[in-house]
């Protein structure tokens, strides 16, 4: 899978990824078609656990509007939703029920990794003994955002890079979707 | 009334139990096989009415193990600290008092999931917030270099 | 599994079998991640087990290794809903630990500060009960008129929600030169807004049926499993911290602590929304006399608690936090205890829900307005 | 004339479903996890088997709505053909109503309707 022709980034805000072998314009502008549903209606699974949930909710609410990215349909069944966003702590009795949900909502699924716990055990990183020191452990983490708790504002621009991550993404042609394995570092045992 | 008052009157009725005058509150420090008796005592009597069970603090001294109950009566707004030890560390054993108040069957749950103190006939006790087979983690020899990141 | 006591079920059609469900940890009415393991027969709710642990970070051993400054920053991630009374908890402890007496400036401020994030509580926890009964409606209600307090608090303390505006000895800094204009200003525009709480919800038939009569917990029940705050009030238990041992600027204002005695879901209901009133009204008395004083006064870098045991109980918007420092000279706590409002109310939940609908299980675990971080700590 | 656009109406829905679904199997990629296939309830694994037996009342409730539900379904014809049916449509409605009414009376009185 090698990386044929490589193009030059204007915009520097995205980040490097190495562009895959995809299809034609045939494929391609399909590609952009389903890319640009998916990228618009990323419906949240509610999976609050500590402060950042309070954020997310007020991200729903009327000032920040998370409706204007599609987003506001915030999903209780892990069926319905894809993007799973990791709000809050998770700790070892909780990693395996993440676990589950990740594996039980539908593809194609984008997780996000809201505030400084999520992403690396945040306050709870020394001397705890029951925090995964970041979610990433459990599940791949697509897009993180930092902050304790981030502002609703923070979450939405994580939001907004997951969609440009999305509009990247090919379907069709020779790609192999496979699934990625989560990090699982030596020093964590699940 | 005060807690002076509150002393005299716990001094003489219970002689055999140690009573002094904490930072804040009547301290009482009883021994572990009159302790129910005793939690009935305060509970029941109308000059003490201590109905309400504040919080149960398990503690983990060097050379015992404590558990520390605040107790108010809603009746006549006063405070007590109740305290009993147990010097054996290895299955430390403390009769419960869930049967007085309710609320510490729970606190006792606790007691047990954190520091490993057993209370003999306790209805339901099982750990509250750890997997079994955790260990005890408020105990000051507890280890655990996978999960704990030491600063 | 523990005992499922036989309820008998008179019924002239045949019997239901039993069946156990999870209202598990990832449950949208659970406001967290608590697991309730219920026994049901049909719908009707025979024994409600709550399984705690799926947020337990474990706060109390990290507090041994942490001095007193820091410890603060921990205590507004337990319950953050009431972020800035459990900071002025361990402040309050350390400092009657010290002997040390704060400016009535800080007083005020902190009691200013108290209020204001018990009405932002009360408004996210009306947010939640009427999406909890199915009325989405309220829910931007609520969060709008409490993203102005937190512009408040944003402006003052530098973050929204978990404040730790508090330091063992006054405040990280002064208030912002115009946070009085912007509370008075607030507190008109909220006064003209509560009604409509009103309007929106409390007078809607659907609400109180679902409310009236559910979820009762008699007052002895209430006391025996030590269920303090408004869902205690709401059964004539008196436990209100701010009224009996009143701490910071509490002993200057005069406000009522409001009781009743119906111990159903709607009294619990009502008592929180009078609460707001009275919340409004303590604020309105003290914003316009703030003393002139020091916002905090001198502290060493490390404190070093005296050697003993040192208790503080504050009224937060759920109910009584208590913080209990054992100390042995350090400059970090040989042991520290949180007494966590919500652990309590939470195992009084069984004995209030037995017998009632599932639906109803749903209603009486809202009005008991639950934070499972407070629980699990 | 009328058979062709009945016709043309079959025939679209089919191409349209046919084409929503195979869409929908051939483009998102699916992970295939144990996890995934088993139900859901709220992240825990599920202990014991659903089949229950449950009150009758659910049962009772379901017929009673269905009856109805058919009622209304028989109305929509007559409802098209109202102006022409005239006066007499209307009575054979009405005794329509009526038979159906008696069944839901019967149904009240029996406590068909009572939960408890």
């Amino acid at each position: 899978m090698g990386i044929k022709n490589k193009k030059e980034f204007e915009k520097n805000d995205y980040p490097i990824i190495a562009e895959y072998e995809g299809g034609g314009i045939m494929l391609a502008s399909l590609d952009a078609m389903v890319n640009w549903a998916r990228s618009n209606s990323l419906w949240p699974l509610t999976f609050g656990t500590r402060c950042c949930a309070i954020e997310f909710m007020s991200a729903g609410a009327s000032r920040h509007d998370m409706a204007r990215f599609g987003a506001e349909v915030a999903r209780a069944s892990p069926r319905q939703a894809d993007l799973l966003v990791i709000s809050g702590t998770i700790n070892y009795k909780m990693a395996p029920v993440l676990k589950r949900l990740y594996d039980q909502m539908a593809d194609p699924k984008y997780v996000i990794a809201l505030g400084g716990c999520a992403i690396s055990g945040g306050p709870f990183f020394y001397n705890s003994y029951a925090i995964v020191k970041g979610a990433d452990h459990i599940i791949p983490v697509d897009v993180y955002v930092p902050g304790c708790p981030p502002r609703p504002e923070a979450y939405l621009y994580g939001l907004m890079q997951l969609q440009k991550k999305i509009m990247r993404q090919k379907n069709f042609g020779k790609v192999k979707y496979s699934e990625a394995k989560p990090i699982i570092s030596d020093k964590t045992s699940i | 009334m005060t807690n002076d008052e509150l002393k005299t009157v716990l001094t003489e009725r219970f002689p055999a139990a140690e009573i002094k005058q904490g930072f804040q509150y009547v301290e009482m420090t009883v021994k572990a096989e009159d302790l129910h008796e005793i939690a009935v005592q305060l509970k029941q009597t109308d000059e003490f009415y201590f109905d309400y069970l504040i919080c149960l603090t398990g503690v983990d001294y060097p050379e015992n193990m404590e558990i520390i109950y605040h107790l108010e009566s809603i009746k006549h707004r006063h405070v007590m600290v109740l305290k009993v030890r147990t010097a054996d560390r290895v299955n430390p054993a403390i009769d419960t008092v869930s049967d007085v108040w309710i609320t510490a069957k729970y606190h006792e749950r606790e007691a047990y999931d954190l520091l490993g103190i057993h209370f003999n006939n306790h209805t339901d006790l099982r750990r509250l917030f750890l997997e079994d087979g955790w260990g005890f983690p408020l105990r000051k020899d507890y280890v655990d270099e996978v999960r704990i990141v030491e600063r | 599994m523990s005992e499922i006591k036989e309820v008998i079920v008179k019924t002239d059609r045949m019997a239901t079998d039993r069946y156990q469900v999870n209202m598990g940890p990832q449950h949208p009415s659970t406001h967290g991640v608590l697991r309730l393991l219920v026994t049901l027969e049909g719908e009707k709710v025979l024994n409600v087990q709550p399984h705690t642990g799926y947020i337990h970070s474990g706060i109390e051993k990290m507090c041994e290794a942490l001095t007193y400054p820091q410890i603060i920053h921990l205590t507004d991630r337990m319950d953050y809903l009431s972020a800035h009374m459990s900071n002025e908890a361990v402040a309050l402890c350390v400092e009657n630990a010290l002997q040390v007496e704060v400016s009535d400036r800080v007083k005020y401020i902190r009691t200013i500060m108290d209020e204001l994030t018990r009405l932002a509580s009360h408004q996210l926890w009306w947010c939640v009960y009427g999406m909890d009964l199915g009325a989405l409606t309220t829910f931007f209600y609520g969060l709008r008129d409490r993203e102005l307090i937190l512009d408040i608090f944003e402006e003052t303390c530098g973050a929204r929600m978990t404040v730790s505006y508090n330091t063992p000895g006054g405040l990280m800094f002064d208030i912002h030169p115009n946070f009085q204009k912007r509370v008075k200003d607030y507190l008109k525009y909220f006064k003209t807004k509560l009604p409509e709480y009103d309007e929106l919800l409390s007078g809607n038939v659907i609400m109180r049926e679902r409310t009236e009569g559910i979820g009762y917990l008699t007052l002895e029940d209430a006391i025996d499993f030590g269920v303090t705050g408004p869902s205690g009030r709401a059964s004539g238990f008196s436990n209100d911290i701010r009224k009996h041992q009143p701490y910071s600027a509490y002993p200057f204002v005069k406000f009522n602590e409001i009781l009743d005695h119906r111990c159903d879901s709607l009294a619990r209901y009502e008592v929180r929304i009078k609460e707001m009133w009275e919340s409004i009204s303590i604020i309105e008395q003290l914003i316009d006399n703030i003393p002139e004083g020091d916002y905090a006064l001198k502290m060493k870098g490390v404190m070093k608690l005296p050697e003993g045991e040192f208790y503080q109980r504050v009224e937060t918007a759920r109910g009584e936090f208590g913080v209990f420092i054992i100390s042995d000279g350090k400059k970090n706590p040989y042991r520290l205890k949180f007494r966590s409002s919500g652990f309590s109310n939470l195992f009084a939940l069984n004995n209030m829900a037995k017998g009632h609908k599932i639906a109803d299980l749903v209603a009486i675990m809202s009005t008991l307005d639950l934070i499972i971080p407070d629980i699990d700590r | 004339m009328e058979s062709s656009a009945l016709l043309v109406f079959f025939l679209a829905a089919i191409t349209l479903v046919g084409l929503a679904m195979l869409f929908s199997s051939y483009v998102p990629p699916t992970s295939k996890n144990s996890a995934k296939f088993e139900p859901y309830e709220c992240g825990i694994e599920t202990v014991g088997d659903a089949w229950l037996q449950y009150t009758v009342g659910y049962y009772l409730f379901a017929i009673l709505f269905l009856i109805f539900d058919v009622e209304t379904i028989f109305l929509f014809p007559w409802a098209i053909a109202m102006r022409t049916a005239g006066i007499a449509g209307f009575v054979e409605i009405l005794i329509f109503f009526a038979i159906l009414g008696l069944g839901l009376l019967y149904g009240w009185k029996k406590h068909a309707l009572r939960w408890e």
